[in-house]
This record gives C-alpha cells, structure tokens and sequence, in this order.
C-alpha cells in the first residue's frame, strides 16, 4: 500500500478531518467569503485591502499557470510575458484610444491567446523541456521588446496615466475598495472557468496527457492540439490578470513583470499544490502576505521561494493540499449511490 | 471451432527496419471477428513492434492493414483508435493521479462529442452526455469487478485489478478489436488463471482479441488460432494443437536440436 | 473537530493582524523615507535613508522641531513601481507622517505620486528625473537637476572644457537615458553651432561588454563622448573605450559622480568631467562638516544623490518651522516659498515643484575629483 | 571594423562554449536542463574575486580555488538537492523545477553577502594590444579565446579517453545498463556536475577579467545565452556546444553592431525560439526515439 513517511501524514490529517466532514467544509468556505466580501466596509486601512487585493490577482494568476503546469504537465516559467503583454495592449488601448477596463482587458486576453498560440504551437509538439526554454525565453523577449519599440510601448519610459476602471461612472479605486470587488469578481469568474474545464472531457484529456502522454496519444486524444489549447488559456488568463494589475497601479515599464513574477507565480502553485484549485488560493494567500507580515524577512523573500521550490519538491511535491484526496469521485448530477 | 464470420483485420506482408536490422520482414495474418488470435515468439522476435505498427506508433517500410474494410497502416495513433483498434501496454500505463472511473471515462474521450461552448456553460448537451457516459463507465467497471473502487487511484490497486483497469479502458473506447500486449507479464499462476477466466467472459460477450503471451497456459487454452513470429517473420500458424507439436516451433523457442554430438 | 476550525480561524487573523500597521504614538513629528533598501539599486535607497536620518539626528541634539522629536519611518520599495504605490497608501493611511522624502527611480516615483497627491501629502524626490513626474500635483516636489538644465551644462563642458567638434553620445535605456539623449540631440544642439553630434549608441542597463559600441562609435571618430548613464556604465565604457582610443575626452552627468566611479575604472577614469550640484571635498565649512560626519557615521562618501536627500529632509523641516504646524497642506505652501541654502547648493522650488539648481564642474586628476574653473 | 567585431564575437562565443558544455554534459547524462548552471557561473566569478581583489593573491590562484570550490558547489547541488529525487524516481517537473529553486537561492545569496552594485575586478591577461594589420587585438581577447579552447580540449580528452569519460558516455546511453556493469551512476553525475561547475567557475573569471566589473546578476542573461547555444548546437553534444557558442557569440556582436545596443541579448533568444521551430534536436543533434 502506499507509503506514507512521519512528517507530512500530520499535514494531511489535519486536511482530510476538514475534508470528511461537509458541514464543516462548506461552513468554512462561506464563512471566507463572507470575511472576503466584508472586508473593506470593516474600515481596515487600505494598505491591508491592498494586500488582499493583489492575494486575489496572484490566485487569478496561479489559477492560470496551474492550467498548464498543474493540469498538464508542461512547466511554463516565462508567464510574466503574457502578464506584460496583456498589460501593455490595455494600457495602449487605454491611453490611445480611451478603451475601459472591460473591453481593454478583453482585448488584452485576445493578444495574450495569440502569443500563447505563436509560442505554444512549435515548441508544444516537442517534449517538455523545451516548452520551458522556450517560455523562459519568451518573457526576456517581450521584456526587451517592451524596451526596444519605443514607437510602440514608449521603451524605457513606459506607459503612464492609465485610467482606472469605471463600472456604471463609479472610478474604483483601492480606497473605496472598488478594485477589490472587481479582482474578487474576476477571480470567481476565472476559478469558475476552470473548474468547468478540468470537470470535463478537455480536463481529463489535459490530466491524461500528465500523467502519461503516450498512453493519452493511445486513447486517441490529440495531445498536442490540446497542450496548444491549455497553453492558449492560460495565457489568455494570466493577460487578464497583467491588465487588472495595470489599471490598479496606472503605470507600466518594461520591468513591472520580471522574471521575479514567473518565479512568484510558480512557487504559489507549487507550494499550494500543483493540479488542485484550493491548493492555489492558499500558495498566493500565503506567499503574498509572508513579506508584508515579516517585514524584515521581505529582504529574504527571493531566497525564501527559491528554497519552496527546492524543499517542496524534495518532501511533498503534490503541494500542502494536492495529493490524493480522499473525497468520493463527484458524479454528474442526477446519478445517486455512493460509490465510495 | 469458430464459424469463419466477418473478416475484422487482415495484414499483408507488414514490414519495417530500423537501421538495417528488418524488425519486423514480410508479416501476414488475418483475425476474424468474435475470434481471439495469439501472437507468440521468443523474447526480442517482433511482437510488440507490430503491434506498435498497427497502432501507429511506428510508420511501416512497406505493407498494408486492411481493418473493416479500411486501409490504415500509417495513420496516426489517434485515427486508429477512432478506426476501432484498442490496446493495452506491456508494462501497465494507467494515468495515476486520476481516479480509476476517471481513466475509463478518459478511454471514452473519442466517443464523448460536446465542444468547448457546451463544457463551459454545463449546456444540456453536456449533462446529459457527461451521465450517459458515467453510467456506461460504472457499468463497464462492474461487469470487470472494480465497482467498489471508483474514487481510488489505480497506484492504490493490486497488480491484477491495474491490468483489468487497462482492459477496461481499452473496452471503453467501443473498440471493435482489443489488443493485449502480454497481459499476463509478471503475474502469479493463480492471477493468471484469475485473467484466463475474464479474458473468456470478454469473448463470450463477443469481443474480438489480438494476444500477445509467452505464458502458454494462457495461449494454448484461450486462443482460436495462434502465429508464430521469430526474427521478424511468420514461421508458423494454425489451431493451438497443431502449434504445440510443431518442430519450427519449438526450435524457435528451445534451439535447435544437436543431431550428432561426438 | 472545533480545535481544527479555532486553528484556521486563528491562522487568518495572524495574518491580517500582522499585516496591520504599527500603531502611532503622537508626541513626534514622523516623516517618512522611501526607497530601494534591498535589489539591484539599494546602494542609493541606503544613501537617502542614511542622509534622513542623520539631519534628523543634528535637529533633535538641539531641540527637534517645535518642541517635538523627530522620528524617521524607513520604507524599502524594492525600486518597484508595485510596492512603492502600496508603501504610498500606507503611508497616506498613517496621519501621523506628515511628509516623504524619497523614491528613487522616476517610474517608481510616478507609481507613488498619484496617491500622495490624492490624500494630500508633500513627496520631495532627490533623484527623479521624468519630465512629468513634477506635473502630477501641487504636493509633488523634485529636489534634482531638471535633465534639459543638467544637458545644457554637459555640453557647455564639452565645448569649454575640451573645445569638442564631433561630440558622439552613449545613453543607457531607461527613463532618464533616453529623455537626457533625446533633448541632446534634439534641442540642445542648436545653441552650440560649434559642436556637431557625430552618433548615437544606446546600451541595456546592466551590460558589461562595450566592444561592439566602442567599435560603432569609434567608426565615427568622435573627440568627445557624452554618457547619459551611471557610474555602472560609465566606468567600464571609459577603460574600454580608452583600450582603443587613449586620448577620448569623456563627460558624464551628476549621478556618475560616486567613488565608484574612479573604483571601476582606475587609471582610465582621467579626465572625466561632470557638472555636480555636490563637491565632497569643496573647502565650503557646511559641506566639508556633512561630508566628514557621514563618513564618519556610514564609512563611505556621500553622492550627489545622498546630498540631495540631505537637502530635501532639511527642506521639510524647516517648513514645518516656518508653517509652525504639522499640518500636511500648511506644509506644502510653506515649502513653495522656502530659500534653503543646502549642502547642494542654494535650492528653490518653482511653481511646478522643480528645484533650481546651480551647478560647479569636476573633473579627475590623479585619480580623484577636484573642482574645475 | 568587420574583422574587429569577429574578433569580439569569437571572444564571447569561447566564453559562451564554454558555459555551454556545462549544459550539454548535464542533460546528456540526466536528460536534464540544469537551470542553476548560470549562478554557478556567477558564483565562480565571485569567488575568484574574494582570493583575487579580497586576499590579494595572483589570478592563477583565483581561478583555481574557485575551480575547486564551484566544482564542489556543483557536486553539493547534485548531491543535496538532485540525488534523492533520482532515489525517490519523482518526476522530471521537480528535478527541473528544483534547478530552478537552486538557481534563485545562490543568485541572491550572492546580491546579499556582496551587494548588488557592480564591483571592480582586475584585468586578465593584460599585456597590451597585439596589432595584426589594421585590426588591434587585445591581448585579454587572445588570451581568454586561447584559455578557453584548452579547456575545451581537456574536457574532450576526459570524456573520449579517460576510464570515467567512458563511465559518463556509457550512462548517457543507458544508465540501467551502466550500473549494471558495475559503474557507481550517482558518483559519475557528481563528477559530470563538477566539471559543469568548473568549466562555469573559469568562464565566469574569464569574462569579469575581460570587462573588468563583476556582479552578482551576471549569471542570468549568460546563463540564457549559453543554453540557446548549446541547443543550437544539439543539447547534450559537446562539439555541438562548442560551434553552437561561437555562433551565439558572434551574432550578439553583429546584432549590437548593426541592429544596435538594445538588440544584443534579444537575438540569442531569437535563435533560440528559431531553432526549436525548425530543427528541435539542433545542429547535430538527432532524432531520439521514444521506447513504448
């Protein structure tokens, strides 16, 4: 049976008791929201709904990864690319032509797809570790794009005074929590999305072709048309997110997203979990809280990922809740007995 | 004997080298259908690369693959599979991190046909598709005893349970011919015999099987007709009987008898 | 099963607790300092932090300001736009801070400005240079060389100094580079009918190797090369540059005036000269005394830049003097019509928010900076 | 002027080779892309300039002790963090993603213990300019390209003649196999990823001796380089890495010459993402078939 070493069954205990007992789980969950949508109106400062504003946007932004790397098995470490892409066309849009949030952002999904579909088709066909290099190269790309095309992106000088979003004539702002409803709206579309891909026929094909891409060849699932499709979302998703994080902070340089942010991204999914969904809300609650609560350990922060990314993967690769869960498999509706 | 029915798959002189060496030189058969057919031949004859040129994984040098009345030798793995050829691995492939109902609902993936707009929105399309095909995989997964084990991961299961997970993924895919790439590979006598009994109920509900064995308990007493592959080429074939006291044969597998040792 | 649910309920408000910040006990005068205290440029966030800190000091040994301590709260924006706009709303949060000397680099500063001027809280930054960094409000100070000003000055030192004919330039891609070069070339090249601007080369910050530049430069033979980058770059290009042509007259801007510069280079940073607003060694009592006691007390020589953050503190606090309140806007006003004779020089804010600078030349001799008239 | 900029090119190509092999010698071996090998190289440099600028001895010492101390950083890295996993036989997502952890951890250890402003470091084979027609020559540019085949040279010589060199080819073929006849794997890998640290440890004082500054972020943008170059030329190949370095090297030298500054770095990403369209398995490298 399988082996279970000391350290990490204590972790899991504590995870399967919640798991076991549904009142308590869905008792815990609207309690968190309840705290989530309440939390501006408890006049906390907005330093602090800031912080749980950008925990939203990593979410949105792990989600997205995970799609790829969690789901289907191919490591991306260059998504800080698609974040600048999706934030440069909707900042452009905005400056140049006015656009709101809602169609700048849309259309910032569309370039990001489009990229996601330059990059991902020639090097999706290969085995993993090229997607990789690839990607890495991918994101110092567009950084030195975002730098060299002055006539486009303004270069070094970057793209200032984006207007921040307006719903119904209403600018939100941090300070009347606006932005934090909108990312919180945008997360649960995002989250929503995935859980309807991944509970499907694409999903399963995307987990087949993790698990054992030549026996999902076998099934006859096109591997590589949908490896192109999940790389496709994924960066159109994480374009969404480069845009709500442009229009937050009004400004955009070719060095907003670094190579710092892929690695941040990454260390969310791993650390939470790698092919699970709450496993990501807390990598990126996590993550981003440590260096604002341990303010002296914000110098260490960079050292601190990398050693999740080296520890995790030594000791529990599947993330503090990935793993074999121990929930029944949920049936479509309609279909009762507990097959457990 | 089987009555001689439909002729489900017919190869004609199926041949591929690899640098040189001709793995696999001038292979014929044919396999009706509701018939099972062996395959057998010492270690290293050609076995699993015909196969893997049947499936597509490797593209022929020359050769044709007559299945249904359709010719599909090097067509790609996915459109054989559609074609209705299925096939399990010699060392099990499951996919581990997802459930046991999970990889049978993954053998159905050609069969379950709603498109992205339909999984997005839980359209009515989907529900309905989605139960049907649950309840067909609940179903398969009981006929081959696993029924308990729906929500489990296939690394969880005993050897023999994996094995039938496979077959039942391969039936999934409402193949009209399943391959077994040496099932019986690294089992007990009492799991094989275990498998000889399942693989029988599969033929009595009419699948048609290609087997690949070298354990001949299981050959001798389950195959219809049985082939014999050495070096590549086809140097016997015929009823099980006949196989068992052919002197090719038994060369192939024993050597060559020492005629006069001074 | 409730021990499982106390332990998450108590992990969330850990967090957000933490998180909060520290409370504020009234009875001193807070003025905060932003800036990068860690990553690729905390060698200049330290230099302001150092410089705040150490006025702060000399004002409390004689009695603080009004009767009141005053007390520096150090933030560390990690030169990203992202932090410094959280910083900035923290900051706007906690009344009790009631002006900000700092962010370094122009995008960060721009990322910062818009919410210090929407809450109303006076920003001093002693290194910005954007053009329109200053525009964003009435609360937005810059107590640095506006770059059309400083760019006029290198080219009055090209053709005084070193009576420049075919004058090359080599800017580094940022924000400032690239203006700086752009006002060069563009508008400044028609005051000097003497001078003609032979090429232009532009590198990526961070780059080390210069032989294709030197080369594509060099192809140009120009007599003077003037290098809108920092020290990083300008030491290198000089002793690489100098590799193949010996006799290249080099004129840098104020901020590559750091020891570093002459630490990098060595021997081929002869004969460089810049405009500097800051001469550490100037024999001026006010200078030689803060350039003795920084060195004293952080055991390095302050920057241009260190200077300037030196300034901008003093600013502050004799605004809050003259307003003779802690009152954010009172301070604001008082800070238009304030005359602060500095360590950098006599400063004085324009109606934008700009500060008037008056420059002096330096140039290397014998491996170190003396003044040039 | 064209002859100057070959003469640049073939420079930083040798240097770019060298770092090269580093990644070609791992993934040979491990099927794996070492993504740490760029701090490695960073790491190398900044020891060489602790003994050098620090203590005060010769570069001749500089290059050894960080010979020997990145080598035995190499092994540690094998050892500590990529050893159990191959135990363990987890996935190959955590061994890469390992790598790139490890790459992070000593990148900004090095910005903290010595800050992140570039810091002087003495030139390396400074005997003046060697004038050969018009072209003028360095004599750090002679000296790096010729320090640098030699090294190369010795690294072939180790992996064609010696009895280890056997030991890793055979691994690379079949590491099953090879322990089978007896070879130690574990200890061969740990030797493969010292001489990735000390080939990395010399590029890195090589190029901080040609440009005369040195910083702890050096190692990312090199690091990238010398990956395009030794997919260029057919990861896990080492002449492959070799030719595919001198390419990278001396198209950045062309780009920053004719298409400007800002171009330098983007053209070897640019031939990286070209290659992988058009030929994945690089200049020599060949089709590898996928065993069922």
């Amino acid at each position: 049976m399988k082996k279970e070493n000391k350290k990490t069954n204590i972790m899991d205990n504590f995870v399967d008791q919640i798991n076991q007992n549904k009142k308590l789980k869905y008792a815990l969950i609207c309690l968190l929201l309840c705290v989530a949508i309440a939390l501006p109106k408890i006049g906390l400062s907005s330093f602090i709904i800031r912080v749980f504003t950008m925990i939203a946007l990593y979410a949105i932004l792990g989600l997205s990864l995970n799609l790829i790397t969690g789901y289907t098995g191919q490591v991306s470490i260059g998504h800080a690319g698609f974040c600048a892409i999706g934030g440069y066309t909707s900042a452009l849009l905005n400056v140049h032509f006015g656009m709101t949030f809602i169609f700048s952002a849309i259309c910032a999904m569309i370039v990001a797809g489009i990229l996601g579909l330059l990059i991902g088709a020639p090097t999706l066909r290969l085995s993993g570790t090229y997607l990789t290099i690839a990607t890495l190269g991918f994101g110092e790309i567009v950084r030195m794009m975002a730098l060299n095309w002055d006539w486009l992106t303004g270069g070094a000088l970057g793209v200032s005074g984006i207007t921040r979003p307006v719903i119904f004539g209403f600018e939100l702002t941090t300070f009347n929590g606006g932005l934090y409803y909108l990312v919180l709206v945008l997360l649960l579309l995002v989250s929503l999305a995935i859980y309807m891909i991944i509970r499907s026929k694409m999903g399963r094909a995307f987990m087949a072709i993790r698990d054992d891409e030549l026996a999902a060849t076998l099934m006859g699932i096109n591997t590589t048309r949908y490896k192109i499709t999940s790389f496709v979302i994924s960066a159109m998703l994480t374009g969404l997110g480069g845009a709500f994080y442009v229009h937050m902070v009004r400004f955009i340089d070719p060095n907003t997203f670094n190579f710092d942010i892929s690695i941040l991204i990454i260390s969310i999914v791993i650390l939470g979990g790698m092919g699970t969904m709450k496993g990501i809300y807390l990598g990126a609650a996590l993550l981003i809280s440590f260096p604002e609560c341990l303010r002296f350990a914000s110098e260490y922060r960079f050292i601190i990922y990398g050693l999740i990314l080296v520890l995790m993967m030594r000791f529990k690769p599947e993330g503090i809740l990935g793993g074999q869960s121990k929930k029944p498999y949920k049936m479509p509706s309609g279909i009762e007995g507990d097959y457990q | 004997m089987k009555t001689k029915n439909k002729l489900l798959l017919e190869v004609q002189n199926l041949s591929i080298s690899f640098g040189g060496l001709k793995a696999v030189d001038e292979v014929t058969f044919k396999v009706h259908e509701g018939e099972i057919v062996s395959i057998i031949g010492p270690n290293g004859a050609g076995k699993t690369t015909i196969f893997n040129l049947l499936t597509g994984i490797y593209k022929s040098d020359s050769g044709k693959v007559v299945f249904d009345g359709e010719e599909i030798q090097n067509r790609t793995p996915q459109e054989i599979v559609k074609a209705g050829i299925a096939r399990t691995f010699q060392n099990i492939r499951l996919f581990k991190e997802m459930r046991v109902i999970e990889n049978v609902l993954t053998g159905m993936h050609i069969n379950t046909d709603y498109n992205f707009v339909d999984l997005l929105f839980r359209t009515k399309k989907f529900r309905t598709i989605e139960k049907e095909k649950t309840l067909k995989a609940i179903e398969i997964l009981d006929s081959i005893g696993l029924a308990d084990k729906i929500s489990d991961y296939p690394s969880n299961l005993p050897y023999g349970d994996q094995r039938r997970l496979e077959i039942a993924r391969a039936i999934a895919t409402d193949a009209k011919i399943i391959i077994l790439d040496e099932p019986a590979a690294g089992m007990n006598p009492q799991e094989s015999e275990e498998l000889l009994q399942f693989i029988k109920t599969l033929v009595q509900k009419g699948y048609t099987i290609l087997l690949i064995e070298h354990d001949m308990s299981v050959v001798m007493n389950v195959s219809d007709r049985i082939y014999v592959i050495d070096h590549g080429r086809k140097v016997a074939e015929g009823l099980p009987e006949e196989i068992a006291n052919n002197k090719l044969v038994i060369e192939a597998y024993l050597g060559k008898e020492v005629e006069d040792c001074a | 099963m409730k021990k499982n649910l106390i332990l998450v309920l108590v992990l969330l408000l850990v967090t957000t607790s933490l998180a909060g910040c520290k409370s504020a006990d009234s009875g001193k005068i807070r003025i905060a300092i932003a800036g990068p205290l860690t990553g690729d440029f905390a060698e200049y966030g330290t230099g302001f932090k150092n410089a705040v800190e150490m006025i702060a000091k000399e004002y409390n040994a004689d009695g603080g300001v009004l009767g009141k301590e005053i007390e520096i709260v150090s933030y560390d924006d990690k030169n990203s736009g992202e932090e410094a706009a959280s910083i900035a709303e923290r900051i706007a949060s906690d009344n009790s801070i009631v002006g900000v000397v700092g962010h370094f680099a122009s995008g960060v500063c721009m990322a910062a400005s818009p919410t210090y001027q929407e809450v109303g809280i006076v920003e001093i930054s002693p290194s910005a240079s954007h053009p329109d960094y200053s525009s964003e409000g009435d609360f937005i100070f810059r107590n640095n060389s506006l770059i059309n000003v400083e760019a006029k000055e290198t080219l009055t030192i090209a053709s005084e100094v070193f009576d420049a004919k075919r004058v090359a330039i080599l800017s580094v891609k940022t924000d400032w580079g690239t203006s700086t070069a752009d006002i060069l070339m563009n508008k400044l090249s028609k005051d000097f009918p003497n001078i003609e601007i032979v090429a232009h080369e532009e590198i990526v910050d961070g780059t080390v190797d210069f032989s294709p530049t030197v080369t594509a430069l060099n192809a140009q033979n120009p007599d003077t090369i003037i290098v809108c980058a920092m020290y990083n770059i300008l030491g290198p290009f000089a002793s690489q540059y100098k590799d193949i042509n010996p006799e290249i007259n080099l004129v840098g801007f104020s901020n590559a005036y750091s020891e570093q510069l002459i630490e990098l280079a060595k021997e081929d940073a002869e004969g460089i000269a810049l405009p500097a607003i800051f001469f550490h060694n100037s024999t001026e009592p006010k200078v030689a005394n803060f350039v003795s006691s920084y060195e004293e007390a952080y055991g390095s020589v302050p920057s241009s830049l260190t200077a300037q953050a030196y300034d901008s503190m003093g600013m502050i606090i004799e605004a809050i003097k003259a307003s003779n309140a802690t009152d954010r806007t009172k301070i604001k006003e008082a800070l238009y019509d304030l005359k602060y004779e500095g360590v950098s020089g006599l400063t004085q804010f324009d109606s934008n928010g700009d500060a008037l600078k008056t420059f002096n030349w330096l140039i290397i001799k014998d491996g170190q900076f003396v003044e040039y008239n | 002027m064209i002859s100057q900029l070959i003469f640049d090119g073939l420079t930083l190509g040798m240097v770019y080779a060298l770092v090269a092999v580093g990644y070609s010698l791992v993934f040979g071996i491990l099927r794996l892309v070492n993504f740490s090998h760029g701090s490695v190289y960073a790491f190398g440099a900044h020891i060489a300039m602790v003994v050098v600028v620090t203590m005060g001895y010769g570069l001749i010492w500089g290059l050894c002790a960080s010979i020997i101390v990145t080598g035995l950083l190499g092994v540690a890295i094998d050892k500590i963090s990529l050893e159990p996993l191959r135990k363990k036989k987890s996935k190959q997502i955590s061994a890469l993603i390992t790598t790139i952890g490890i790459s992070y951890i000593i990148q900004n250890s090095l910005m903290i213990i010595f800050g992140s402003e570039s810091k002087w470091f003495p030139k390396i084979f400074d005997l003046g300019i060697i004038k050969i027609g018009s072209v003028s020559l360095k004599s750090t540019q002679v000296g790096i390209f010729l320090t640098s085949l030699a090294l190369l040279l010795i690294l072939s010589y180790v992996i064609h003649y010696t009895k280890i060199g056997l030991a890793m080819r055979a691994i690379e073929q079949n590491s099953k196999a090879a322990s089978l006849m007896g070879i130690d794997v574990n200890q061969v890998v740990s030797f493969t990823f010292f001489l990735g640290g000390a080939s990395a440890a010399i590029a890195g004082t090589l190029i901080s001796g040609y440009y005369q500054v040195i910083n702890p972020q050096m190692g990312f943008i090199v690091g990238l380089k010398a990956f395009s170059a030794a997919v260029l030329g057919g990861i896990g190949i080492l002449h492959g890495a070799v030719v595919g370095g001198v390419l990278v090297g001396l198209s950045e030298s062309f780009a920053a010459n004719y298409l400007g500054g800002g171009y330098r770095d983007a053209i070897a990403f640019l031939i990286l993402i070209i290659v992988l369209i058009l030929k994945p398995t690089g200049l020599f490298g060949k089709k590898h078939i996928e065993k069922v």
